[in-house]
């Protein structure tokens, strides 16, 4: 096959299947390169200003979150963001979406998601220490469902338990409209000395621009575009973007970058992995940070394909590759340095100082063109968000009154709810203690993992609440950072910084823009109010199967710290007889509930405004009481309310309880924001409670009557453990058989 | 009773990384006259007698199940109860 | 003492033992690379956990053919002792130095969980500091970790109380819930459970002690010989 | 070139767990006249032309790392270059 010429992609508008509108290409004849591009230079430019490379949809609201603090070493823009821990050192976090390609290919799709978000880490020169992951699917009650989440889950466990990161935490909730869109979200978090950070940059003339890793092939070819594209039935198995993962060979990879960081940190100027967009992406973007120009020579590039064209190398994705940038003085240091590890290095280009972008193939000159066209001229759309009628009508001012007849019976099926289910089944198949440094697994709030010869820990959580996003973006994107927040707090760590996935629709849509923006925005004003800044993240837009779109689904990763590792807690009861409190007030929330999806099979009705004052009181004194060692357990209420969360912190360690509380049975499924469920020893219970004054309320005591009962102002209910416990564990398993 | 053989394999042009690391090995052990490995599945599906139209079933779980036409091709053979010893 | 710790690509529990050694029993412990022909500066090799070239064809298949198989062998036949945690006790099997292989768990999915072990043996160089049957908590991570071997086989390591660890609770398949079994020398033991995993209280279990703790008791009753 | 094609299947005796779970899902699809699925490894191997004794060395090769023959057994067949099209 013969490629276009130049004329023939205008007139054919050829550009337009690849993604670039009639007035992009334009301005790229026009203004950028003044003549028309030819097939690879169009191609580049399709690729480096589709949404998932150049956020020209987005930039404008993500401008929004506040991404600073006295902590934040490096922000958005790198490939992870950077937070200090004090001790010299640095914790490097992202998230990455694969929603499109799992959707395509489930166990792949999801796999090099984890593998492309683990290189991020360990490209800035950080060992990965830690994964986590959220995952959005249909209702399990089809086969497609079942087999995407298997394979999904499967694939995510695949690369991580292989190239050796314990997978310590996440979320899993389902909801029918990711059916066919499922969001595969991972998050990778690495340690770092200050002195080995390094910067994705292309600078100095003639230095060596050097390809390490697994060969090209054709694989994913227009990922990128893809990604930024919606799925429709008739273009769901035509697509032939399926990348393969190795973590064998990023295995090799990771501990040779960081080796390489380590001991000869002098001889390399700038690294970057090859991400969506291959190795145009990497390149052009470090060279654009160093305001340099690039010159390279396809003929060197490690191919695993024949007749591969210069589009085809530059757009590939084949994974586990990366660039570096390389002083010329230690260019056979650098090959043998990677040859005694089995990988595969080569010099491909050089820097220039031109700022041109120029690729060379079988001697021809294929493309030349400005780095910064390429890069930082992409466009930037302002889209106007129109508020659906969900939300406007009169009806969405009411709250859901929900009926409880049977509160046993109530109790009994939310704890059943795929949602609110134990997740133990799926994150079985992840290795969560490799490293030994696992000191709270999944199955509480959030995961912590030690940092070896410190007394400090990390801890982490992904929380998104799409429901609640969904009927009130606003206040939805709120809860979904206080409850981030909420879940470190209770494990006695202070929120630095946050990392995001924001998983939307068409954006082009101005539904789905106001859905986008209005949740940014409120995911903003809490992030300011708690002081956390979002360091990293990344956009997911496009997410819609025959044009119906998923929820909006922003995904918050948020890292908190522990200075004593003695201060680590769980949300699990640990004795019998100790004091049960219920920390926060609760109010009729129901709209966006677990209960009201229950009960009615659909969620609708605008969400409570929230006091974010004195949510934030809450969480500090809750956290003050775990730093004063008041505290036997402590877990946040979220979905399911008080029910769901007493019935969660009795299960692990066998315990029942016996609670009161003064309010009506229904209140025990609202779902209040910043409320947290605590434990306190009869010894402490005088302090406790003169620090926590009229914000705490005692509702009971842990029991070990191996029975669950909950007195209400107008009911009362008393479950077996075993019962309760069997309908949660058994819950999932049982819808996966 | 019916026996059929499915083979599936990666196409042409997706990576293989488990062929590549066993080439790799072959190579170590002394075999340097290898050049290529790849390696796919290999099923051995029985049918029971009732089975009516056993090429349009095997093609649909082929289809849906045992490959993704995404990135794998397969074929099939058929071969009768006393052929499968 | 001094202890090898063996690297194979893909290796990646190497660094958790490697611990396991200079933090928990403090004896001098070195890194090996898989290249190296020679064992002989060593007084005992430890094999870790991981997905030793990714795990690729079978686990533990293809580091069988590895440069330093034969110096694990030597030093196998010396009577040193040889530790195989989880692909480790692959490889051994794989290498012929333990009985049986370990095929893909019953329920087909990796596991991941902290479970009770019994110590059927406690009068092996590996087990000295358990009381016989004592029950202890060590992790599991394996996908292929389903002990088989056939009836004839069974029976010997039975009847020469090669079975040194067995399972609680049935967890992948395992014939006999065998989770570690011992060559008839005495000297080479395979397990799917991390040891190295759990030597401290706040990952959850320091059970995993006393194993390094026998294994460096052994050694120097043996040397005051 | 020539092509040997390589079949490694487990044993009788062996335990199935991915040919079980495909069985289950076959079954799950509504093909209920299928009994018995069994999942095994499908090798392509290239030798150069230089390639003297292929029995010998495939045999070799199988014995030594394609197969491990305390569970497994394996076959191949030698294909030319022009039948492997
Ligand atoms: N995909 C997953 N991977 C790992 N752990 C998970 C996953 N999904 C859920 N978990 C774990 O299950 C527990 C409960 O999750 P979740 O119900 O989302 O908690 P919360 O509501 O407190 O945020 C957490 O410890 C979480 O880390
Ligand atoms: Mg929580």
């Amino acid at each position: 096959m013969t490629e276009p010429t130049a004329e023939k992609i205008l007139d054919t508008k050829l550009y337009k299947s690849w993604g670039l509108s009639d007035e992009e290409y334009k301005n790229i004849s026009e203004n950028i390169l003044g003549r028309l591009p030819n097939y690879t230079e169009a191609g580049l430019f399709s690729v480096m200003w589709s949404e998932h490379c150049s956020y020209k949809n987005s930039k404008n609201v993500l401008r929004k979150l506040p991404n600073k603090s006295k902590r934040v070493l490096a922000g958005p823009g790198e490939d992870a963001g950077i937070i200090d821990i004090g001790d010299d050192q640095a914790i490097v976090f992202k998230a990455e979406s694969h929603n499109h390609p799992s959707a395509v290919e489930p166990y792949q799709g999801a796999a090099t998601g984890v593998g492309g978000i683990i290189r991020d880490i360990f490209s800035m020169g950080a060992t990965p220490i830690a994964l986590l992951n959220s995952l959005k699917f249909g209702n399990l009650d089809n086969t497609h469902t079942k087999y995407l989440a298997s394979e999904i889950v499967s694939g995510i466990g695949g690369y991580g338990n292989c190239i050796g990161i314990p997978t310590v935490g996440g979320e899993i909730s389902f909801q029918e409209r990711y059916k066919n869109n499922p969001v595969v979200n991972a998050m990778c978090l690495g340690i770092i000395n200050h002195e080995d950070v390094k910067y994705g940059k292309a600078t100095g003339n003639d230095n060596l621009i050097v390809y390490v890793g697994a060969k090209t092939g054709r694989d994913g070819i227009h990922g990128a575009t893809f990604a930024s594209d919606e799925f429709t039935d008739e273009n769901k198995t035509q697509r032939s973007a399926v990348q393969v993962g190795d973590p064998f060979m990023e295995k090799l990879l990771m501990d040779a970058c960081i080796e390489l960081v380590h001991k000869h940190s002098d001889w390399i100027m700038g690294i970057q992995d090859m991400g969506a967009a291959g190795l145009v992406s990497s390149t052009a973007e470090m060279a654009s940070k160093a305001g340099s120009g690039l010159i390279l020579e396809l003929d060197e590039v490690p191919q695993r394909e024949t007749a591969m064209t210069p589009y085809e190398i530059m757009l590939s994705e084949s994974q586990e590759r990366m660039v570096l940038c390389v002083k010329p003085e230690f260019k056979q240091d650098i090959i043998d340095f990677f040859t005694d590890k089995m990988l595969d290095a080569v010099v491909i280009g050089k820097v220039t100082s031109d700022g041109q972008y120029r690729i060379y193939q079988h001697g021809e000159l294929v493309c030349d063109i400005p780095v910064a066209g390429l890069v930082d001229d992409s466009p930037e759309y302002k889209h106007v968000g129109v508020a659906p009628e969900r939300v406007m009508s009169q009806e969405a001012k009411k709250q859901f009154q929900p009926e409880i007849s049977s509160l046993k019976d109530t109790w009994l099926s939310i704890l059943k709810q795929p949602t609110i289910a134990s997740k133990e089944y799926f994150y079985k198949t992840y290795d969560s203690q490799i490293k030994a440094n696992t000191v709270v697994k999944p199955g509480s709030d959030a995961a912590v993992v030690r940092v070896r010869n410190t007394k400090k820990a990390i801890a982490m959580t992904n929380d998104g609440n799409s429901r609640l996003v969904y009927v009130d973006p606003y206040i939805g994107g709120q809860i979904t950072v206080l409850e981030a927040a909420s879940n470190l707090i209770a494990s006695g760590a202070t929120p630095i910084g946050i990392t995001d996935c924001l998983n939307y629709g068409n954006p082009e849509k101005p539904e789905i823009f106001w859905e986008f923006n209005e949740s940014v925005e409120g995911i903003a004003s809490a992030c300011k109010k708690l002081e956390v800044p979002v360091i990293s993240g990344n956009v997911s837009l496009y997410n819609e199967f025959n044009d119906e779109a998923i929820f909006p689904s922003p995904m918050i990763g948020m890292v908190g710290l522990i200075s004593d590792i003695d201060n680590v807690t769980t949300q699990d009861f640990k004795q019998s007889g100790d004091l049960i409190y219920v920390v926060g007030d609760t109010g009729n929330d129901f709209n966006g509930s677990e209960l009201q999806q229950m009960q009615t099979g659909d969620v609708t009705g605008l969400l409570n405004e929230i006091n974010l004052e004195k949510v934030e009181e809450t969480q500090k004194t809750v956290l003050k009481a775990i730093e004063s060692k008041l505290l036997q357990s402590a877990h946040d209420l979220s979905e399911g309310g008080l029910a769901v969360a007493l019935s969660e912190s009795a299960f692990a360690n066998k315990l029942g309880f016996d609670v009161d509380i003064q309010m009506n049975s229904a209140k025990l499924f609202s779902e209040t924001p910043g409320r947290f469920l605590v434990s306190v020893a009869p010894e402490n219970k005088d302090r406790f409670e003169e620090l926590i004054g009229k914000l705490g309320t005692y509702i009971g005591e842990v029991s070990n009557s191996k029975s669950l009962k909950i007195k209400t102002s107008d009911s009362n209910a008393q479950i077996d453990f075993n019962d309760a416990l069997s309908n949660w564990k058994e819950a999932i398993p049982c819808l996966m058989k | 009773m019916t026996l059929v053989k499915v083979y599936v394999t990666y196409k042409e042009s997706i990576l293989d990384p488990q062929g590549e690391a066993i080439e790799t090995a072959i190579h170590g052990m002394g075999h340097n006259d290898i050049n290529g490995v790849r390696m796919g599945k290999y099923f051995e599906i029985n049918f029971t007698d009732d089975a009516k139209d056993i090429d349009t079933e095997i093609d649909t779980i082929c289809d849906k199940l045992l490959a993704n036409p995404n990135m794998e091709t397969y074929r099939y053979e058929i071969v009768n109860a006393e052929g499968a010893k | 003492m001094r202890f090898a710790v063996i690297v194979f690509p893909g290796s990646n529990c190497d660094k958790d033992l490697f611990y396991a050694i200079k933090d928990g029993i403090h004896a001098e412990v070195e890194m090996v690379d898989y290249r190296e022909n020679s064992l002989d500066e060593y007084d005992a090799v430890m094999i870790p956990g991981g997905f030793s070239y990714g795990d690729y064809l079978r686990s533990g298949a293809i580091a069988a053919q590895a440069p330093i198989i034969p110096a694990i062998k030597k030093l196998a036949h010396e009577g040193k002792p040889v530790l195989g945690i989880c692909n480790g006790f692959q490889i051994l099997t794989e290498i012929g130095l333990l009985p049986g292989a370990l095929i893909r768990n019953r329920q087909n999915k990796f596991i991941c969980e902290s479970v009770e072990l019994i110590v059927e043996d406690n009068q092996t160089i590996f087990t000295s500091e358990y009381s016989k049957k004592e029950s202890i908590n060590i992790p599991v991570a394996h996908g292929e970790g389903n002990y088989y071997c056939d009836d004839a086989t069974l029976s010997t390591l039975k009847a020469n109380d090669q079975i040194v660890f067995r399972y609680v609770n049935d967890i992948n398949g395992s014939v006999d819930n065998i989770a570690g079994i011992i060559n008839s020398k005495g000297n080479v033991l395979g397990m799917m459970p991390h040891p190295e995993r759990a030597l401290e209280k706040i990952v959850g279990s320091d059970d995993g002690l006393k194993m390094f703790q026998s294994i460096l008791k052994s050694h120097m009753n043996r040397v005051n010989l």
